[in-house]
């Protein structure tokens, strides 16, 4: 489409695989009665031990556009606590969860800091929002990986962010690497990582597309 | 006669054996006291002291054994006493007796206590004859009273521990399947999070920040993600907002 | 130097210590067994008050003794201690021979302070109590050096609502000395650093750059701007009037509100080499390139 | 020193486009600007904003492929950057693009008079007496680096209006 030097070189980038675009992802969830517990193993495990959880909250709204063959999954991200900071869009390929032996699920991910327009630069595009939700919890590093122990709450409509309604009554917990493609030892870090949080949360491939067909 | 002293070969052997056994463990508890008494256990220790009860039961369960004769009414004499060392003595007695003298006969030969030993034993039982009844009574419901006591604190303690780790082990559940599914599904597909109106306006309902000019808004300007490896930033002036962070943040003035 | 009434002094205040751990560890114990079943209360009131009048002794017992203390006239001589470092036993070694710098070190820093002491007592040029390079012109008054923060605080404002273009904000990263972060129109942002109300540093950027004390900024002409706000410092200096000399000052930096869109008043153009006019007449403030002011 | 801001055109189904640019003043920035109708949209983003493009290749009907540049050399005088960019359309040569940066100034009206002045001596009777059409509106605001990008699109838009060389 375009042949360009800029993109010339991310396409020398991509092609030597140094552009960190796969992700790597575990999922679970704790009840808010325990999450103290949680929060507090996290803290002894995790590398950010002095300063201790980083609280984000985050507003994510979810876009689709029309691509052939299946349709193409957007996401873009503001930091509520931090509005000077730059937007993130992210785009989300579809996951793979391998077998039994795979530990972690794949699936590729580009996240690109962009500007405030980027939500009229998408529906202008043609894509459509889907959802939006807000996250708000804590984010935890150790070495690569990234956990979030996140609420889930609906927008709703007048804004007022003392009144927001939660989803359900656990925290969302992800365990995530992004990582250049064919990095697989990482997975079993993650693996042996999310044993360790055992059994306060149980760490697993969650498989949505077959929770959505499946029974409500 | 012939067969009475059979019997009571027959019986003194087992008698022998019985106390050869308890010797045996006894000497096998000091060793133990002596050797491992920083590794010993208590549970160990009331083993040794249960299997020389057991042996105890053992040797009195023979001796009063109808097939045993009445060994009271057998005499043990000395009939020759020496003051030669006699290594035979010595073999047999694990090298505890050298010789059979004037001195040791009566010690080994003894069956009655030593004269001031029997004496406060007579004192003990003359208290123990004088109590009264009603006085014995109540010294030993007083004992039980305090046993008990004991007992019930221990079974409150034992069973506090008990349900305790009890409800640790148990599944107290800290997730749920269900609520996993349910966020993962709504953040992956948008389960519970669509709007009900059906989106004819593909529109975002009003919480963008200002269109038209970026940077306008609180983001500033282009911001660059710091891991790119496209080199360095041009210049890039960022939001005014972000300055006065910055230069609030950064304490240019600690050295 | 006399030995005995220290040792007695050390004893004075050690009794006293045990004394009042006594009366405190009573009175956190309060009443005890002891105490017996009757007029308990009294009996540890009577008990309480005796260990305070115990106390009250070894208090006066105290300062009696520090009173017939002499202060030490000079610092102490380790005399032939000093030897001890060539001590030949190796645990003992380490020991003294830290003893040993640490007195040299004290013994240095008296003599440096001494030093010091004289040359500031002499040299009344100095304009605050570091010597900057830029600053030895006119006579000390420590007066405008030390005054109070609400008082720098008031003249600030005042001055921050007398400048419609200009926004002031007051930040105080050394306990009092005042950092102010001034920025002009959408022109240029500047930082100052006070000392009591003397202007001690000035560092002019440009309005998006970030701003700190030491670096100066990326472009020209803000360079020229800050060299010349040096000047102006100098210019405006005035330790009798404080409140006057920032006044006028920043009043001179306020004019930095035109610095792109005005032209010189020597030669009428916007540029001389490449730069508008960087320099703002102190009195008039009329603006002029470098090189046609008058 | 070289300036590149890139141009790639994609057409969707009702008349959109999008502008892909990149200018080397910033290098790891993407400016992408959206029009449609009267409407333009512009976002500042990561350079990977060039792969999500592809990854949406097939929304679009890349119709109109036009890559033009603009490359030259590039001067400082005290505050200024000068420009000298030689403008090619597909390898075709279009003509010569001057820019002018004044870079201690954010507002454009504090420095218009001055930029001016600073052109016309280079110039001469070349220089434009009245700011480009796309500052105008925004003389007031502080200036952006989306702001250069804007204006070359609008002289890139013109050149591809006229067919011969100027």
């Amino acid at each position: 489409m375009m042949a360009q030097p800029l993109s010339s070189a991310i396409d020398t980038a991509f092609k030597s695989n140094i552009v960190p675009d796969q992700e790597y992802l575990l999922q679970g969830s704790v009840l808010d009665k325990v999450v103290e517990v949680l929060l507090h193993r996290l803290r002894g495990l995790c590398d950010n031990v002095d300063s201790g959880p980083e609280p984000f909250q985050d507003h994510e709204m979810c876009f689709t556009i029309r691509t052939t063959p299946t349709p193409l999954n957007l996401r873009v991200r503001r930091a509520l606590d931090h509005q000077e900071m730059p937007w993130q869009l992210r785009y989300i390929g579809q996951p793979e969860y391998g077998d039994k032996m795979r530990p972690t699920i794949i699936r590729s991910s580009i996240d690109i800091g962009c500007s405030a327009t980027v939500v009229e630069f998408l529906t202008e595009l043609g894509c459509r929002m889907e959802f939006e939700y807000i996250a708000r919890g804590y984010m935890f590093r150790k070495g690569r990986m990234k956990i979030t122990v996140s609420k889930v709450f609906k927008m709703n409509q007048n804004k007022s962010q003392e009144s927001m309604e939660p989803l359900s009554e656990s925290y969302l917990v992800e365990l995530s690497v992004l990582a250049p493609r064919g990095q697989d030892a990482i997975a079993e870090d993650m693996r042996s990582f999310a044993e360790q949080l055992r059994p306060l949360v149980n760490l697993d491939k969650v498989d949505f597309k077959r929770l959505v067909h499946g029974p409500p | 006669m012939q067969r009475e002293e059979k019997q009571l070969d027959m019986a003194l052997d087992a008698i022998i054996m019985r106390v050869n056994d308890l010797k045996q463990s006894i000497s096998n508890m000091i060793v133990k006291l002596e050797l491992e008494h920083e590794t010993l256990n208590w549970p160990t220790f009331l083993d040794n002291f249960a299997l020389m009860s057991g042996q105890l039961t053992a040797l009195t369960k023979v001796l009063t054994q109808d097939k045993c004769p009445a060994l009271r009414n057998l005499v043990v004499l000395p009939i020759q006493l020496s003051q030669e060392r006699d290594p035979e003595l010595l073999r047999i007695t694990e090298q505890r007796v050298p010789q059979f003298s004037h001195d040791l006969a009566p010690d080994y030969l003894r069956t009655k206590l030593e004269p001031d030993v029997e004496q406060r034993m007579l004192q003990l039982e003359i208290k123990a004859g004088n109590m009264t009844y009603e006085m014995a009574q109540k010294q030993v419901s007083a004992f039980n009273k305090v046993m008990n006591h004991v007992w019930d604190v221990v079974s409150k303690a034992r069973e506090e521990w008990e349900s305790e780790s009890g409800s640790r082990s148990g599944p107290q559940q800290t997730t749920s399947i269900s609520d996993t599914h349910l966020l993962v599904s709504a953040i992956s597909a948008g389960k519970n999070l669509k709007m009900p109106v059906p989106q004819g306006q593909a529109g975002p309902p009003g919480m963008m920040g200002p269109g038209g000019r970026p940077g306008v808004g609180p983001p500033g300007g282009p911001m660059m993600n710091p891991g790119q490896q496209m080199g360095p930033m041009g210049k890039v002036p960022s939001g005014i907002k972000t300055n006065i962070k910055a230069a609030s943040q950064i304490h240019p003035y600690n050295r | 130097m006399a030995v005995e009434p220290l040792y007695n002094a050390l004893s004075a205040i050690k009794t006293l210590r045990s004394n009042v751990a006594v009366a405190f560890e009573s009175l956190g114990n309060g009443i005890r067994s002891d105490h017996g079943e009757d007029g308990k209360e009294t009996k540890f009131l009577l008990e309480l008050q005796d260990q305070l009048t115990v106390v009250n002794n070894n208090l006066r017992d105290v300062e009696q003794s520090i009173g017939n203390l002499q202060p030490p006239h000079n610092p102490f001589s380790l005399g032939n201690s000093g030897y001890l470092s060539h001590e030949y036993s190796h645990d003992r070694q380490a020991l003294y021979s830290q003893l040993v710098l640490s007195y040299k070190w004290t013994d240095k820093v008296h003599e440096y302070c001494n030093l010091a002491h004289a040359q500031l007592s002499q040299n009344s040029l100095t304009r605050s109590y570091t010597n900057t390079a830029s600053a030895k012109r006119r006579r000390v008054q420590t007066s405008s050096h030390n005054v109070p923060p609400h008082a720098v605080d008031k003249v600030i404002t005042q001055i921050d609502r007398l400048l419609p273009e200009m926004s002031v904000s007051i930040t105080r990263p050394f306990a009092t000395n005042v950092v102010l972060h001034v920025s002009v129109g959408r022109v240029l942002r500047a930082i100052i650093a006070f000392k009591g109300l003397l202007i001690e540093w000035i560092i002019v950027k440009g309005f998006m750059e970030s701003l700190d004390l030491w670096t100066e900024s990326r472009f020209k002409v803000f360079r020229k701007v800050t060299e010349n706000a040096h000047a102006a410092v100098m210019r405006f200096y005035m330790p009798p009037m404080p409140e006057v000399s920032v006044k006028s000052f920043m009043t001179w930096l306020h004019s930095f509100n035109t610095l792109f869109s005005d032209t010189c008043k020597g030669c009428g153009l916007h540029l001389r080499n490449a730069m508008p006019p960087t320099w703002r007449e102190f009195r008039t403030l009329e603006p002029y390139h470098e090189e046609c002011k008058p | 020193m070289i300036l590149m801001p890139n141009f790639g055109v994609v057409v969707a189904g009702p008349p959109r486009t999008v502008h892909l640019l990149n200018n080397s003043e910033q290098p790891a920035t993407v400016f992408s600007i959206l029009e449609s109708g009267q409407k333009q949209v512009p976002l500042v983003s990561d350079p990977l904003f060039m792969d999500l493009m592809k990854k949406l290749a097939s929304v679009y009907t890349g119709k109109q492929q036009t890559r033009m540049e603009a490359k030259g050399p590039r001067f400082e005088v005290a505050d200024f950057l000068v420009k000298l960019g030689t403008v090619t359309m597909n390898q075709n040569f279009k003509g010569v693009l001057v820019e002018v940066e004044y870079r201690p100034c954010v507002v454009p009206a504090y420095c218009w008079e001055l930029i001016r002045e600073f052109m016309q001596g280079f110039l001469g009777t070349c220089a434009p007496a009245q700011a480009p059409v796309y500052l105008q509106n925004r003389m007031q605001e502080i200036y952006q680096p989306l702001d250069t990008i804007q204006q070359y699109l609008e002289q890139f838009r013109e050149y591809r209006k006229a067919v011969t060389v100027r």
